[in-house]
């Protein structure tokens, strides 16, 4: 190999295309690639472009394909693209595809130690010496197949112009400052870096450049945020089993909650966090926890929201708060356990046999999934029922580029409760089933408290408003007329939908949850194609005024979803049959997350039907 | 039984919190006459009682059944939650987070424990919960109408079911297997015993397992049946005479001559003096306690008593560290959000 | 008292009312009382008149109020009836209800050891001295309180003209011929009638008279039917959990299938019926047994839907038959355990996290429980997919007049099931997932097929044609397709609704299982009101196209259903969105059976609107 | 492990029923190298080679796990069902009523058996279903990354995990507390006696766990861990010497000389021969498993061997009177469907 004045040669080159592709990583999963990607990932961010990142990877631990793709978008549109610019190759398994899966003119990087044809010529292909590499920076052998992975990161830097001081900056933040294994990674970086430079010849057009686009922004992924949110929500208790894509929530809470609540000089703990033998356990712990008078959440995915049907169906209907975090995966049944999806809307909303509806939050960034974190404990306790937490794997487990966490705008509201001066206070005789002030929400009382008759029974069985056992059909009947009213007045406490509008739109696009991207990016495109459309994005079932006028006000809504039934446009149709005709529903159910792409061709199919 | 005379006594007994026995009672019953639940329900408001616990703090929890009805039928100012079949015990587990100072006791049935609560049932013994835990053992499903639960023994025939093939579940050997430290059994027609244990058992720091067979006179109480009045009197087999002294009391010497007792002190201070009979046996041992209840099995007698107590191992709550004395669930909101200045450090934990 | 000539002072009266009234039974539960009520239903039946007999019952096993009302009607209505014109009081726990509810012109009999004011005058009010005559009937002591209440039998009898043969052919079906008992209870039956003969005068309008309107019919309930069904239909496995109202069915199949399908000569049973630990294990028993290729149902309520909710999605994605026989009763939640509802509809539904859409099939009558307990296997296999049939506790555990069972119309239907030679014969080889016949259904083997490359891996997770673990987009979106398009066709085989139609009639009826005697009912009273109404009786989801057409063809539809949210109006809605406006939702949740005048006045009321 | 040279030999070995080992295996693992669930599945599969078992006329099944993955990975040509997390008991019980000829082999981890399982698991033993189920014992959740599962040991400390707290579950004391017929434990690390012990499995007519510890070499396989190959190896105690022989194969007496060794006969004909060691074992008795399961958790060892069998009790599908040798899932309609006149009867019991 020649050695050429590289930084000049990739630099010089007129049709640059700079901040603009995207790279994706194919490894094995156990391999330690994850370090590797997201020390790009945070590099890149450090260097104030818009990034995201997503983790394709496969149900077992270690040894099978993983894909890790990480958008570079200097106009800050961040959902998954369909072409891959820029690949690296580090699977034996799957190379022959990810050469294939080159964009024409994109580079493909591979690690010399794959021996395979390259039958392309419509890209630039450079191999490089990973293991040697790793060897070479003096990384002891036991972790030299762990380290391996940085050599990419050091060919990548310098192919892509990456700056290295971020990367160092990145490392640094990854390993908690640790000096030993940020050297030991530095090390392959560096000579990777070194020799890519002494050897690579940069022939594709893909690069990058700093730019101011990050600040402001802090990266996250949602379960840590909403975790994060659920702590400075006070939360004191969390039952979970573990489950993919969910348990990042529970561990997340775990991992930092001392760290924020822990004060110096307190007497003890101000929550809990137990690891349930299973779903039905850690629902029922949470809801003797809500009896109790505690916040308390639980996280789960789809299988684990079946599980909790019964107890869904009893807190509904016994009015315990409790709040359900639920990161939707692919379903029916055990599916795609680490595929993203948004197919438990449904079923959720109606959890439980007999009559219910659960109110459901859906999070569209990270950003708020830290504040449905707190925000879904003010609304349970309010309502006094189930809140679900609608995220998903991607928004879940990814990491998002989003404004960073806001302190909690309001106090914590804890709802109708009373404690002894509270009912001292009263002038009639409390009952716990009274809807007292016409919005169907009666009052409670905790465990502990100590005024006479404070105490009522708990029970899934028919009652009366004193919380007595009864089989009367008017108690029964009365009693449902009330949980009616209170999921409508549950809607003046949901977050009401996000609205982006451009002049002259008569088609209206309804979305919710990480599709939030891919529509936003796909709306610039329909614009640039001369389709204005408006844009609701939905937080929430119960929905608010604001979706009617929305539908009314367009002469064609889609509901963009994934999941295979349109499963909110079927909750819209139930809530607005009169605009059925109005709405149209645009799905895709394939396990990944929505492009822009797929979401402007399909919507523009539509319409020339 | 006799309970419910005493309250027509002109002269209402209060005992040291100033509560009378009218002050531990529920709703009415509408439980069958005769059923073995009833008369625990009575010892359980004569142990409150006579224990001078307040009312207010207990909480009281059940599954479902005629058994997980009961506690509407005592306990009228303790809290209470009714929850689902067989899954009273993660109720209960979060329940007790709320106000840690207060006593848990559960009422469960041999159906919702050891069929549908099965699981539940050993990993709540497995924490070690801070609870007793009653199970109102009559080998079937009462409210359903008389059908097999897993207690009962093998080749036991009932009139619409045929017979029982399956092995049965030995409430107090899952309760050693799976860590409980508190185990006792005892019958519904022994009150005297039932009363001392359910003291015994509110006095214990962690599960207490109360396995007490309790005759449904309406679906299984043929005298051949191991859960009927009839087999109980006949093959109930005490392990020990068992005295429960409350903190207060003091101990009497004579009372319990040299050699002939043991004495278990319990976290709150209490002491339960086992007088021996036939043989001098030791609940603090495993070993034991495993022997004697597989001797049973092979006897078949209804072996009753305390059978294993261990009162070193922490509870639940004591694990979690909680605040000493003050309750979750009384935590004001500045103690629970974090202050302003810690969302910097939040946003400073991502990248 | 006198002794007058009571037959006489009775029948002489000019405004006799004939075969058209209500009469209530008040007892305590677990007194014995349900003998006599059975005895008063069968005789009456076999009277020739039509009958109807509801059991209001508690949750609980003895000594809380119950009460039996049997409607006798010369029309042949068989719904639950407002009004009793004839009270019998037993319980002195509801005495003063029970007189308070006798409708005026009514008569109230009632157990003369209650000692209450008697402040009606406007119905005639007789008391008889029941304990007395169970002891001078010769009844030993200890049966005395059973048999005490076999006096209001022997009072009615002679007070109403009801047949003694007819009596005491009821108490030998009863007991079986068993001489003893039926001797011991028609002794105080004897004694009652000669003492009302001697005592009592006649002075309300209410009495029976034979009549030729139950030839051609039996009585029966639906769980005991649907059993029936199940057996005929050649039930290999059951699995089930004791639940009211859903116990009998199981119990009703082990106590009949030895009777029906044991023959002499056989070497072992053909079917083997498990009491599981919970519902989780009677599904999962159901699901390994249906996979196993046997014909295999569960029965339970609402509590064990919920707890099927994993399973179901499981059996859906893998496509494994099981029928599950849902007896509904009111939730959400424990609920009423004891009444009646249609609420399990849309979760049952929509039974699974993702997407799902299970097989609804809904008896009308006890004759259809018993053609669904055999046809919903047909169904099940031939679809290879959970089917839910939908009764209820009224349906389930009342007797219900009802056409003799037929035997099966067709041969069972196993499916596309392939043995070895089947397997020989094929052309291409055998794919577990493949659409050979473009109706969505795929071919299966069972366990034991010796066939070479018979055996396949069943699972919930993502898989390709030959059942291989999979977690490609294209493969699980093909599969999510087909899974739609076996849906659809699943359409031609549930059974088509029935309908009623009068001439001009505007306006429609949609209504589904135990509500079909008041929607009958009403229908006439409205007809008579000058309003002509069509009713079409719903069997099944998914619809069929009679369901579109009789939306369509009316100006308006009423979907008169059992719950508080209106749930197959909203599957309508969800099926029918262009006829939205057409369809209007009249619901009632109370716990009780459907009323005609409850439809006919919550109709008219609407029609005003 | 040395399975995989054998395949490379150039003459291939064919067993009674004409098969090669290949015609056992299952699809390429994906569980992680050095995982004991490997070593098990091939032990599963040199087994069935060598027992001559035909692969067709095996069912197995799993729950959801890195361990229930493996079925997929052993007897290709059997039918198998991957079903859900913790039901795999009742999914089995029911399947083995479709050809109750077949045998039934079941594999699951410890989370799914005594965690989220723990109710199916202990319904099974119960049962006595025909099935053996081995359970690949890590005590951690390997699929979801390294959590505690319930066999976990008390104070065993984990990197993102803290410390475990709770009692941990006994799988072999929890199979003698529900009566299983064949109680059994071992170590993925001794192929020969998993290998024996399965063989010994296939012959019980009844329901056989098989507790094998078999480390997770990626989240819990510290040495200091009970359920590391290090652990399993410092501390493993054999009960006895285990030795299978097949029905075919007459027991050679010089081979295990009076007095030194056991016999079990089991109900497909086959011998387990059991060679003392330290003590003389005696596995069909309870009490001497209650004791020496006991015994090995005060011991802190790893106890390992038969430890219970009994031969006797009917097994489910005995109790149900299936037809001999003829599968249900064969029965033609005729069979099924009563005949047309039996309408009448049906209606008749109407009134
Ligand atoms: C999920 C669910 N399944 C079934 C039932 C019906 N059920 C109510 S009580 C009961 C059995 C109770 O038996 P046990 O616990 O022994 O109590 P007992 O009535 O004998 O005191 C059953 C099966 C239910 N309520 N919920
Ligand atoms: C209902 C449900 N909850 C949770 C999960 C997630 N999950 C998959 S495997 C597993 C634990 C498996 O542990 P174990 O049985 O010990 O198997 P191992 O991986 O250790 O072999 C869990 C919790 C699931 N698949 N289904
Ligand atoms: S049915 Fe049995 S368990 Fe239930 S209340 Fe009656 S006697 Fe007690
Ligand atoms: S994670 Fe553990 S249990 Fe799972 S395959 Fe890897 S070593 Fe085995
Ligand atoms: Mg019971
Ligand atoms: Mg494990």
């Amino acid at each position: 190999m020649t050695t050429p004045q590289v930084k000049e040669a990739k630099t010089s080159q007129g049709k640059a295309v700079v901040n603009d592709f995207s790279m994706t990583v194919a490894t094995m999963n156990g391999s330690g690639s994850q370090t590797s990607n997201v020390t790009l990932l945070r590099a890149l961010f450090k260097m104030g472009i818009p990034v995201s990142g997503k983790n394709l990877f496969p149900s077992n631990i270690q040894g099978l394909p993983t894909w890790y793709t990480i958008r570079v978008s200097k106009d800050g549109y961040l959902a998954r693209r369909e072409t891959h610019e820029v690949v690296v190759a580090m699977n034996p398994d799957t190379f022959v595809a990810d050469l294939a899966s080159v964009a024409p003119g994109g580079a493909f990087f591979y690690g010399d130690h794959l021996k395979f044809e390259i039958n392309r010529d419509d890209i630039s292909v450079h191999s490089f010496p990973a293991k040697l590499l790793a060897k070479e920076s003096g990384a002891p052998a036991n972790l030299r197949d762990y380290v391996a992975n940085m050599a990419y990161v050091g060919v990548l830097a310098h192919m892509l112009d990456i700056d290295m001081d971020k990367i160092r900056e990145a490392l640094e933040y990854h390993f908690d400052g640790k000096e030993k294994p940020i050297a030991l990674n530095m090390g392959v970086i560096d000579a990777a870096f070194a020799w890519s430079t002494a050897n690579l010849k940069k022939t594709d057009p893909y690069r990058v450049e700093p730019m101011d686009k990050t600040s402001g922004f802090i990266m996250a992924d949602g379960n840590t945020a909403g975790a994060l949110g659920a702590i400075f929500g006070g939360v004191q208790f969390v039952a979970w089993y573990p489950i993919t894509p969910a348990s990042s929530f529970a561990e997340a809470i775990s991992q930092n909650i001392s760290a924020f609540r822990d004060k110096e000089g307190q007497d003890g703990k101000t929550y809990a966090i137990v690891q349930a033998e299973d779903e039905l356990a850690a629902i029922g712990m949470t809801v003797g926890a809500g009896w109790s008078g505690l916040r308390s959440v639980t996280s789960t995915s789809g299988p684990g929201i079946s599980l909790m049907t019964e107890f869904a169906g009893l807190a509904y209907y016994a009015e315990i708060p409790v709040v359900v975090w639920d990161v939707q995966r692919v379903g029916p049944s055990t599916g795609l356990p680490t595929r993203t999806s948004q197919g438990d809307i449904l079923s959720t909303h109606f959890l439980g046999h007999g009559d219910t509806q659960q109110i459901l939050m859906i999070p569209g960034s990270a950003q708020e999934c830290f504040e449905f974190g707190w925000r879904s404990f003010d609304i349970s306790e309010r309502m006094q029922t189930p809140v679900f937490v609608m995220s998903d794997l991607d928004l879940g487990m990814n990491q998002w580029m989003t404004k960073p966490f806001e302190y909690p705008d309001q106090p914590m509201d804890r709802g109708k409760i009373l404690w002894e001066k509270d009912l001292e206070a009263l002038k009639e005789p409390w009952m716990r089933y009274k809807d007292v002030d016409g919005d169907g929400v009666p009052y409670r009382t905790a465990p502990g408290n100590r005024a006479p008759q404070s105490a009522w029974f708990a029970r899934g069985t028919g009652h009366d408003e004193s919380a007595k056992y009864s089989e009367r059909a008017d108690h029964w009947e009365a009693n449902m007329d009330r949980l009616v009213r209170k999921y409508q007045t549950a809607s003046q406490y949901v977050p009401a939908p996000v609205l982006q509008t451009r002049a002259g739109a008569k088609i209206g696009v309804i979305a919710y949850g990480s599709a939030d991207p891919a529509i936003l990016e796909a709306g610039d495109y329909l614009a640039a194609d001369g389709l204005a459309t408006d844009y609701l994005r939905l937080r929430a079932v119960p929905f608010t005024d604001e979706v009617r006028d929305f539908i009314a006000a367009h002469d064609k809504t889609y509901v963009v979803e994934m999941n295979r039934d349109g499963q909110m446009h079927k909750l819209l149709l139930l809530e607005y049959p009169e605009m059925a005709a109005k709405l149209s529903s645009l799905v895709k159910y394939d396990g990944l997350p929505l492009s822009a792409l797929w979401v402007k061709e399909s919507l523009q199919a539509e319409e020339q039907k | 039984m006799s309970d419910t005379t005493e309250t027509a006594m002109p002269n209402i007994q209060l005992n040291l919190v100033g509560l009378s026995k009218n002050d531990y009672r529920g709703a009415q019953t509408t439980l069958c006459a005769g059923c073995g639940h009833n008369s625990i329900s009575n010892q359980i408001i004569a142990a409150a009682y006579e224990l001078n616990i307040v009312p207010e703090d207990v909480i009281k929890l059940s599954g479902i059944g005629c058994s997980s009805k009961s506690p509407a039928y005592f306990l009228n100012r303790s809290f209470g939650f009714n929850s689902l079949h067989g899954r009273m015990p993660s109720v209960a587990t979060g329940a007790m987070f709320g106000d840690h100072t207060l006593k848990a006791l559960a009422v469960s049935g041999d159906g919702d424990t050891t069929n549908i609560g099965m699981g539940q049932f050993k990993h709540i013994m497995r924490r070690n919960a801070p609870m007793v835990y009653i199970v109102e053992n009559n080998g079937v499903y009462g409210l359903t109408k008389g059908q097999f639960s897993a207690t009962a023994e093998m080749g036991l025939r009932l009139k619409y079911q045929g017979i029982n093939h399956y092995f049965p579940v030995d409430v107090v050997q899952e309760a050693m297997a799976s860590g409980a430290t508190f185990v006792a059994r005892s019958f519904a027609g022994d009150a005297n015993q039932v009363k001392a244990l359910i003291k015994a058992g509110l006095s214990h720091n962690g599960l207490a397992i109360i396995d007490i067979i309790s005759p449904c006179v309406t679906f299984n109480n043929n005298d051949d049946s191991r859960h009927s009045y009839g087999w109980g009197r006949e093959h109930q087999e005490p392990l020990h005479d068992f005295t429960y002294v409350p903190r207060e009391q003091e101990i009497q010497l004579g009372e319990f001559p040299e050699g002939t007792t043991r004495q278990v002190e319990m976290h709150d201070g209490s002491t339960i003096v086992l007088k021996k009979l036939d043989r001098d046996y030791d609940p603090t041992s495993r070993a034991a306690a495993m022997r004697v209840i597989e001797e049973s099995q092979d006897e078949e007698v209804l072996l009753t008593g305390l059978i294993y107590v261990d009162t070193e191992r922490p509870s639940l709550t004591d694990i979690y560290e909680l605040p000493q004395g003050r309750a979750l669930n009384r935590m004001t909101d500045t103690e629970l959000r974090p202050g302003k200045d810690m969302i910097e450090k939040a946003n400073a934990m991502m990248f």
